[in-house]
C-alpha cells in the first residue's frame, strides 16, 4: 500500500543493530562493523545491522562541506598527553578514561583516511610517504594536521557505504524518537523515524542502537536576521537529536551545561585554527593591542586552569569579552602581518602557495566565508578581518563536552564506585563508576553512541569521532552476542507512534483554512516561529550573545516557565508537507536539548566556563563544590529532569600541565 | 549564500528518478517544481528554504548541469562577490570574483584515488572474535598507541 | 491612459502648498491652514492646497491605533518651565525658542480635541467641565492628562479632513523625494511619489511644502527574530521619509546623534508613562532592589544633568543598565505591590476600575501588551512583568530631540548671529541665527516641518505635534502670499524622476526569471533583506542592543564602510509588486537617515546620552567642548556628509531646574 | 499579533470598491485574493505580510464582518490567548482571553460626539491677515498662554 500524506505507510522492520546517524561517527561504525559481524557470524551468530542518515551519507552530517585540517593526530606523542590537553581545554572536568582510550585508537582512523584517498599534508621529502609508514604530516599544530579535505566526507562515507553495502542503509529517513523495552524500561527496543521522499513511517524493533546524530545548532539567536541565519558554525541541521532522544529514552546525560562558543571570523564563521596556528597570526583589539597579552593578567583570577601552558578556549574568548565589553572592538585577525611576516623570507611562489592555502582553508570547510571576502574585497594580505564570538553551540566532540554518560574502557584504572558527599542523590537505577557493562553504551542497556554523542570527553574532532564509532560497533556486536536471546518488545503500539509523529500533519490539515493565509493562525504554530522562540529565550535568559553570555538564577527561572510553555505548544507545530514535518522534528529535538542545558547550568552554581557563559550570581570557578560532572536523567512521562553530582577523578596526572607554565609560556599559540 | 538555480541550465536531472541536488542536500532545501506550480519553471529545481542553507556547496558541487550558485547571504554580504567551483575527479577549481570585479582561481586536490575506487577491507586482516572485549580494532588486532603506563595514575 | 506595473500613468499637478504626511503634524495644518487661506484669499491670493499621506488618515501614523495620554498640556504652567523641562530631559542642548512657542500655544489644540469628542478625565466634580473653561483633568505627570484615546485619529483626522475637503486630500500615495528647483538649489520646488492602488506617479510643482512623515522606525537590530518584528514601540510603518527627503534636499538636520531607547513592557512595547507616574509603581532589578535608588550615586558623575530634581530619561536607562549589563536582570515593573498598595485605601468597586484602567492603559495604545499578558497568564496585580529598554528611535516629537533645524520665533529673543568660535566651519549658505525667515522653515527656501520632522526641541507628544503643524500651516501661507509670482521649476526631468522611482521595478522584471525562485537572485536585493542588512550594520557598529548601546569611532568607520555598500545596493532593490516598492522607498529612507545618525554620532565626541548610546572612547559628557547643537547637510550629489557645530544659547533661566534638587527630591516621579 | 482573515466569515466586502481593511491598514498589509491564485480563497482578504504587522488592529475594528482577528506574535507569544474588541459608535468591548481559558471584558468610552459630527470652524473666528507674521492661531487671535516675561532671560 502505497502511502499518502495524512495516511502513510507502516513500514516495521526488525534489526539487531539499528546505526542512527551517517556523519563520522556513524561511517566509523559502518567500517569497523563488517569483520566483527563476520566473527560472530562464524560463531553462528548472523546479525541483522541497519543505518538510518536523515540525508546522503556522501554529504550528511558536520563533513558535508569538507575539512581543511584533522585536528586530533597524535603521531609519536603519548595518550596520556592528549588526555591531559583535553582536560586543560575543558577546565579540567573530563573522563580521562575516554580520552585516553580515544588518543590510544584515532591514529589507526587517520591512517586508514589517507589509504582511502584523502590528500594529506607532509613535510619535504614525505610527500609520498604515508603516515602509517612514517611520514611526516604538516602539523598547525600540537595536534592538528593538514589536509585537501573537500571531499573528506565522501571519501569516508564511500568507504562505510562499501563496508556495509546498500542493502543495509536507509538515507533520508529521519528518526524521531526511540521507543523502551515493555519488559525493562531501561532497555531500548526500537525506534521510529519517517521518510523525507514517500510517505512512510519505519519502526525499527532491534536489540542495540547506536545513536550517532551528531552536535545540537540553533538553539540560540544567531547573529544573522535574514536568509543568513542559515549560516551557523556548525552544521544548521545537526539539531540535538543525538541528546534529545537519548534523553526521553532515559539515559543519563553529562556536562549538558557545557557550551562552545568558538571565536570565528565574523559573520561567515571561517576557522580560525589555521590563521592562529599556522600561519601564526595575532587577534587584536580596535586599536591594535594583542589582548592576550594586555588582559594576560584576567588569567590569574582562575587557577590553577588560568595558568596552564595552553590557556583554555574558553578562557581565550573571556580575555576577549572584556575587549568588547568595555567597548574596544571590533576584534580583528591581524592578517596582514601575519602574512607579511611570513612573505618576508619567501620566494614569490612560496608567497602564492601562501595565499592559496589561506583562502583554501576557508573553500575547504566554510566557503561561506570566501564569499563574505569576496562580497566585502577582502584580501587577506591587504586587509584584516574580524573575528567575533559566536552564538553557543553543544557538542560533544569538538571543544566542548556536553553528551551522554557512557561506559568506558576496563584497563586503565576508572573509578567503579560513586564516593563522594552527593553520592546518595543518585538515582538509583543508575550504575556505578565509570564502566558497567559495553565500551561506549549509556546507562540505557542496549543504547550506544559516539562522536558528538559522548559527552566528558571532547577534542575527538573528525578522526576521534570515526574512531569512537568503531568503539562502540565492536562493542555493540559484543552485546547482541551476549543478548542473542532477548526479544525486543515495544513499550509503545505502534499506531501511537504512527499518531504521535503525524501528529503536525494532523494539526494542518484540520485548521489551515480556518484563515485565509497558511502562516497565521490560532491553532497551530509554524516549526519556523517555534524555532525562533526557543532562540529568543535561550538567547535572553540563557547566556546568548545579546546578554553577551550572562546569566543567573532569576533569569533562568523565567526561562524555565518560557521553555515549559513552548513544550506544551511544540504539540501545537504544523506541518504542511514532508519537509516542515522533518522541521518540526527538528526543533522538537532541540526544545528538550536546550532545556537540558539551562537546567545543568542552573544546577552548577559556579561559572566553570568564562567565556562560554558567566553565572553573574556565582561569578567564579568554584573548585572545591563544583570540580565534579553534572549528569541528569529526564522523565518523559512527568516531563522533569533530574541533576545530580558524579565525582571527577583524575587517571593521568594533571599537575603536569603547570609545571613549566606561567607568565614565562607567553611565547605559545595563544592569540 | 543560498543556493539559486539558473533557471536556463537547469534540467530537472532529465526527470530521472533521483534529482542530485535534492538527493545530495544534507538540510532537505533542494525541491523539484513538477508542474511550475510552485515556480513557474516547470521540472526544474529550486532552494525551498534559502534561509536554512548553510552554503555548503554540496548541490554546487554536485549537479551536473552546473546550474546552481551561491548568492552571498543578502542581509549580510554585500552584492557581487561570488565563488563557484567546477570539482573534477581529483581536484577542484574554484574562481573567487570579487565585489570589485576582481577575481582569483584557485585548484586543489580533492583525492588521491579514483572515486569508487576503495576497497574498505581488501588486505585487512579478519577480526579476532578472541578480542572482542578488550581495546583496539580489527585492523590492528590490539590497541594503536599503548602509551607510557606510567602515566595511568590510579593502575 | 491607464497605468500598467512596468509603464506607470504619470499625474502631475502644480499646487502652492503640499502637505507631506496626514498624521498628527498634518492634521494640524490642515485643520488650521483653512481660514488663513480664506483671509489670503479674500487679499486676492487664490492658494491651492494638497495634502498626500502614504495611508489613510483615519488610522495613519503614530496615532493609529490611539492613545491613552495626552502628554503634553500645560494648563496653569509657565511655557519657560515646560521648556526647562524638555532641556532638563534632553541633557541641555534644545532650543528654547521651540520649545517656549509650542508651549505657548499647545494647549489649543487639546482643547479642540476635546471639542470635537476625545473623552479627557476629568478630577471629581468636573467630569462635564471642558478644559477649556477650566476643567481639572487627571493627571498622570505633570505635563500629562489622561484620556480614552482608541479613536484619538479618527477625531483628529476627522476634522482635518473636513478642514480641507476630500479633493484636497490624496490618501495612499508614497512620496519619494523631492525636487528642487532649477534656479536656485536651496529651494524645493516639487515632489515625486507613487500610488500603492493604481500604476501611477504623482509629480508635484509646488511653491511650500510641509514634511511631516514622522519619525524613524526599523533601522536597528528588534528584539524579536520571526513576525515579531512588525512589533515596533513607534509606528513600524514611519520610515525616516521626513529626515532622508530633507536632506536630499539639502536641508540643515540637527541633533540627529540623538535617539530615544524608550524603556518598556518587555516583547509587547506596552508604554510605562502611567504605571509610573499615575499608578507610582517601581522598577526593580531581579533581586527587588530599587536600582534608580541603589545607582543613584552614578549620576553624580554627569553634574549638573545628574543633580536635575527630574531625572533625565536617558539617566534612568543608564541606572538601569548597570543591572543589566551586571547581571541583574531581568527588570521589573513592580505591578503587584503598587496596584496592592493603591488597593488598601478602595472600595472592591473602585478597584476593578483602578484594574480596567491598567489594561486601558495598553488596550488604548499597544493591544499588543494587553496580547502578551494573555498569552503568558500575566494578570498585574498578581505578577510583576519585565521592563527592557528597547531598539533606538529616531524622533523629535516624543522624548528625543533628532530632526531638521528650523527658523524659530522672533520675540524670545533668539540669537539671530552665529558666535562660537567653530562658526567659521558652518557651510557658507546657510543663515545664522534661530530665525531666517518663516516659523518652521528649514534652510531650504519654501520646505517647512513639524512634529517628528523638527529637531532640537522634543517632547510635544501628540498634541504638540498637531500644535507645530498649525504654526507651519499659517507660516506657509505667509511664504505663498509672499512668493506669489515665483513659478516653480523643477530641476530633474520628469521622465528621469519616474524612472528613477521605478527602478526596483525594472530590477525585479529584468532578472526575476534569471532563477527558478524569485527571492534569491544575484542581481537584486528584496527590500526584506536589505532593511536587514542595514539593521545588523547599526546594530552592531552604531550602538544597537547587542552591544548594550555601545560604539566607538573604530565601530562607526566599520559602519561607514558598510553603509556606503548598502547605499550602493540599493539601487538594486527589487519590487515584484507596487507594496514591494514601497518597501523599497521606505529602506531607502531607512538607510540615510540611520547613515545621518552614524555621521552625528561619529562627530560628537563624547557620550551626551548615557542609557541611550555611549562612546566607549569619549564615555563622558564633555561641557566645555559639546554643549552645542551638531548640525549637518547631505550633498546628494556626492552623498556627502558635513558635520558642523552651533552654538548652544539659554533663552530661560536653566539654573532652575538645578535649585532644589540633589538628593532631597527623591520623592519625585523618578521609578 | 499579526492579524488573520477568518475565511468563513470575510466576504471581500462584496467586492465593493474599496475593502474596509485594505483601505485602512496604515501599513499597507491587506490584500484581496481576488482569484484564490494566492491563498486558494477567492475574494478573500489576507495579510500579504505579518511579520510587519504592527497589531494596531485598524482592520480589526473597522472589519464589518469581524472577519479579523490577531494570534500573538508566533516567535514571542505563547499559543492560546487572544485580545478582540468590538467597536460601537461611542465605545469599544474587549474581550481578553487568556492562555488559561480566564477571561476578562472591558468596555471604554471613544468619543463623546457622533462619528461624522465634527464642525471644525463652526463658531470660531476667521483669521486675521494682520496678525499672519505673529505667534497665535487664528482660533485665539493671539497665543495661547504668554507666559511671565521675565523668564526670557536674552530679552
Ligand atoms: C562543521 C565543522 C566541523 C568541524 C570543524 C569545522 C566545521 C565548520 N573543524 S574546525 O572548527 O576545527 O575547523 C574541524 C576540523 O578542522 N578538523 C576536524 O577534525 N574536525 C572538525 N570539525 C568537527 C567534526 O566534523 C565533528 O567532530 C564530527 O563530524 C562529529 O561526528 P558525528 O558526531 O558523527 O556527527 P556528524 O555531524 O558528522 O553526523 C551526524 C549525522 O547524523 C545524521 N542525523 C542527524 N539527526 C538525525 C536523525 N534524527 N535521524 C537520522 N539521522 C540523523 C546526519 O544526517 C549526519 O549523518
Ligand atoms: C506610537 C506612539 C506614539 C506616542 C506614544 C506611544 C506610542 C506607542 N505615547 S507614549 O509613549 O508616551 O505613551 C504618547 C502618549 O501617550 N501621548 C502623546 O501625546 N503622544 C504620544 N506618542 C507620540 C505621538 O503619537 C507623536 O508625537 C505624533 O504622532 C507625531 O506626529 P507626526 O510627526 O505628525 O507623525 P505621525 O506618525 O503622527 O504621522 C506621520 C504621517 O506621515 C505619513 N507618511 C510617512 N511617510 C510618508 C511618505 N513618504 N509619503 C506620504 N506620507 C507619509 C504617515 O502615513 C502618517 O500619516
Ligand atoms: N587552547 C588551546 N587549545 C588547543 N591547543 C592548544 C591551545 N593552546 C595551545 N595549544 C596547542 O599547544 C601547542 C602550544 O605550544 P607551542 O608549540 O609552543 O606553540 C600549540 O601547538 C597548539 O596546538
Ligand atoms: N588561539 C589558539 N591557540 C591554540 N589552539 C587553537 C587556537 N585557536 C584554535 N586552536 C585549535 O585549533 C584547532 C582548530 O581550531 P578552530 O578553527 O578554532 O576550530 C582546534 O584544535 C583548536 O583547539
Ligand atoms: N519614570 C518616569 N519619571 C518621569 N516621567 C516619566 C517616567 N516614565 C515616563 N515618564 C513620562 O511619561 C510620559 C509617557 O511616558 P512613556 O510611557 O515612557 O512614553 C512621557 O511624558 C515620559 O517622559
Ligand atoms: S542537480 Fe542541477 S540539473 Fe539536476 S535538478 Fe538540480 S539544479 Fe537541476
Ligand atoms: S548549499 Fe548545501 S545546504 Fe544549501 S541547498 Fe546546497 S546542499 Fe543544501
Ligand atoms: S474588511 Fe473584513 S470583510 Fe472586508 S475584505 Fe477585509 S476581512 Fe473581508
Ligand atoms: S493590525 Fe494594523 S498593521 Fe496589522 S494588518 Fe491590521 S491595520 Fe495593518
Ligand atoms: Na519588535
Amino acid at each position: 500500500m502505497a502511502g499518502e500524506f495524512v495516511n502513510p505507510e507502516i513500514v516495521e522492520e526488525e534489526v539487531d543493530i539499528l546505526i542512527i546517524g551517517g556523519g563520522m561517527g556513524a561511517c566509523g561504525a559502518a567500517y569497523e562493523i563488517g569483520p566483527w559481524l563476520d566473527a560472530a557470524k562464524q560463531q553462528g551468530v548472523d546479525l541483522k545491522v541497519k543505518l538510518v542518515d536523515k540525508a546522503a551519507m556522501d554529504r550528511s552530517g558536520a563533513v558535508a562541506q569538507g575539512l581543511s585540517a584533522i585536528n586530533t593526530y597524535l603521531g609519536d606523542q603519548d595518550p596520556a598527553e592528549y588526555a591531559r590537553m583535553v582536560s586543560n581545554d575543558l577546565m579540567g572536568i573530563t573522563r580521562d578514561d575516554l580520552t585516553y582510550d580515544l588518543g590510544r585508537h584515532v591514529d589507526d582512523s587517520v591512517h586508514l583516511f589517507e589509504e582511502w584517498g584523502l590528500p594529506i599534508w607532509k613535510q619535504p621529502g614525505d610527500e609520498v610517504k604515508p603516515l602509517a609508514e612514517g611520514g611526516k604530516p604538516v602539523r598547525s599544530g600540537q595536534w592538528q594536521i593538514m589536509i585537501n579535505g573537500e571531499s573528506y566526507k565522501c571519501i569516508v562515507a564511500e568507504a562505510a557505504k562499501k563496508a556495509l553495502g546498500s542493502a543495509r542503509i536507509q538515507e533520508h529517513v529521519f528518526i524521531v524518537k526511540l521507543v523502551s523495552d515493555k519488559n525493562d524500561k531501561h532497555r531500548i527496543a526500537g525506534a521510529v523515524g519517517f521518510s523525507l521522499r514517500e510517505h512512510k513511517v519505519y519502526v525499527y524493533k532491534l536489540k542495540a542502537c547506536l545513536l550517532v546524530a551528531g552536535g545540537c545548532v540553533n538553539i540560540f539567536r544567531p547573529r544573522s536576521l535574514g536568509e543568513g541565519i542559515g549560516r551557523t558554525w556548525y552544521p544548521v541541521w545537526n539539531a540535538g537529536s543525538t541528546y534529545a532522544m537519548a534523553a526521553e529514552a532515559g539515559a543519563e546525560l553529562t556536562m549538558m551545561e557545557n557550551r562552545f562558543v568558538p571565536v570565528r571570523f565574523k559573520d561567515g564563521y571561517g576557522p580560525v585554527g589555521a590563521w592562529f596556528l599556522l600561519f601564526k597570526a595575532k587577534a587584536t583589539n580596535a586599536y591594535g593591542e594583542i589582548y592576550m597579552e594586555t588582559n594576560r593578567h584576567l588569567l590569574d583570577e582562575y587557577p590553577p586552569y588560568g595558568q596552564a601552558a595552553a590557556t583554555a578556549s574558553c578562557l581565550r574568548n573571556h580575555l576577549m569579552l572584556k575587549e568588547l565589553r568595555e567597548g574596544r572592538g571590533p576584534i580583528y585577525m591581524d592578517t596582514v602581518s601575519a602574512l607579511g611576516k611570513l612573505a618576508e623570507t619567501m620566494t614569490p611562489k612560496e608567497i602564492k602557495r601562501l595565499e592559496a592555502d589561506a583562502w583554501e582553508d576557508f573553500l575547504d570547510m566554510c566557503i561561506g566565508q570566501a564569499g563574505v571576502w569576496a562580497g566585502e574585497n577582502i584580501e587577506p594580505q591587504k586587509k584584516n578581518s574580524e573575528l567575533m564570538p559566536t552564538e553557543p553551540y553543544l557538542l560533544g566532540s569538538h571543544s566542548g563536552c556536553c553528551g551522554i554518560w557512557v561506559s568506558g574502557p576496563e584497563d586503565l584504572g576508572a573509578p567503579t564506585s560513586e564516593e563522594h558527599a552527593d553520592a546518595g542523590k543518585i538515582p538509583r537505577h543508575l550504575p556505578s563508576g565509570w564502566h558497567w557493562g559495553y565500551r561506549s553504551m549509556t546507562t540505557v542497556k542496549g543504547l550506544f553512541t559516539a562522536a558528538d554523542g559522548v559527552g566528558a570527553s571532547g577534542h575527538k574532532f573528525s578522526s576521534g569521532s570515526h574512531a569512537e564509532g568503531r568503539l562502540a560497533a565492536k562493542a555493540m556486536v559484543k552485546f547482541c552476542i551476549d543478548n542473542q536471546d532477548r526479544k525486543p518488545v515495544l513499550a509503545e503500539s505502534v499506531s501511537d507512534l504512527v499518531e504521535a509523529i503525524y501528529r503536525p500533519v494532523r494539526n494542518f490539515v484540520e485548521h489551515a483554512d480556518d484563515t485565509t493565509a497558511i502562516d497565521v493562525n490560532p491553532n497551530y504554530i509554524t516549526p519556523k516561529m517555534l524555532q525562533f522562540r526557543l532562540q529568543k529565550v535561550m538567547d535572553e535568559y540563557v547566556a546568548g550573545v545579546s546578554t553577551l553570555y550572562q546569566t543567573n538564577a532569576k533569569m533562568m527561572e523565567v526561562a524555565e516557565q518560557k521553555l515549559e510553555m513552548l513544550k506544551e505548544d511544540a504539540l501545537k507545530m504544523r506541518a504542511k508537507d514532508l519537509h516542515e514535518l522533518l522541521r518540526a522534528w527538528e526543533n522538537y529535538h532541540r526544545i528538550l536539548t536546550a532545556e537540558a542545558h539551562m537546567k545543568h547550568i542552573q544546577f552548577r552554581e559556579e561559572s566553570r566556563y568564562p567565556g562560554f557563559y558567566y553565572r553573574m550570581d556565582y561569578n567564579f570557578i568554584d573548585e572545591e563544590n563544583w570540580k565534579c560532572f553534572v549528569n541528569s536523567v529526564y522523565d518523559k512521562e512527568t516531563k522533569t529532569w533530574t541533576c545530580f553530582k558524579r565525582a571527577h577523578v583524575n587517571i593521568v596526572d594533571k599537575s603536569k600541565l603547570f609545571k613549566q607554565a606561567f607568565r614565562a609560556a607567553k611565547g605559545s599559540a595563544d592569540h | 549564500m543560498p543556493t539559486f538555480v539558473r533557471t536556463d541550465k537547469c534540467d530537472g536531472c532529465k526527470g530521472q528518478d533521483k534529482a542530485a541536488c535534492l538527493y545530495i542536500c544534507p538540510h532537505d532545501l533542494m525541491k523539484l517544481d513538477q508542474d511550475g506550480s510552485e515556480t513557474g519553471h516547470a521540472m526544474r529545481a529550486f532552494n525551498q528554504e534559502p534561509e536554512q542553507c548553510w552554503e555548503c556547496y554540496a548541490c554546487v558541487k554536485i549537479c551536473p548541469q552546473q546550474a546552481i550558485e551561491c548568492r552571498h547571504y543578502a542581509d549580510v554580504v554585500p552584492l557581487g562577490g561570488s565563488v563557484q567551483p567546477v570539482r573534477g575527479a581529483d581536484s577542484i577549481m574554484w574562481t573567487v570574483q570579487f565585489r570589485s570585479g576582481n577575481t582569483k582561481r584557485f585548484k586543489f586536490p580533492i583525492r588521491t584515488t579514483p572515486e569508487g575506487s576503495i576497497d574498505p577491507y581488501g588486505s585487512k586482516p579478519a577480526a579476532d572474535i578472541a578480542k572482542i572485549g578488550e581495546p583496539g580494532y580489527f585492523t590492528l588486532g590490539g590497541v594503536q598507541k599503548s602509551g607510557d603506563p606510567d602515566e595511568l595514575i590510579r593502575k
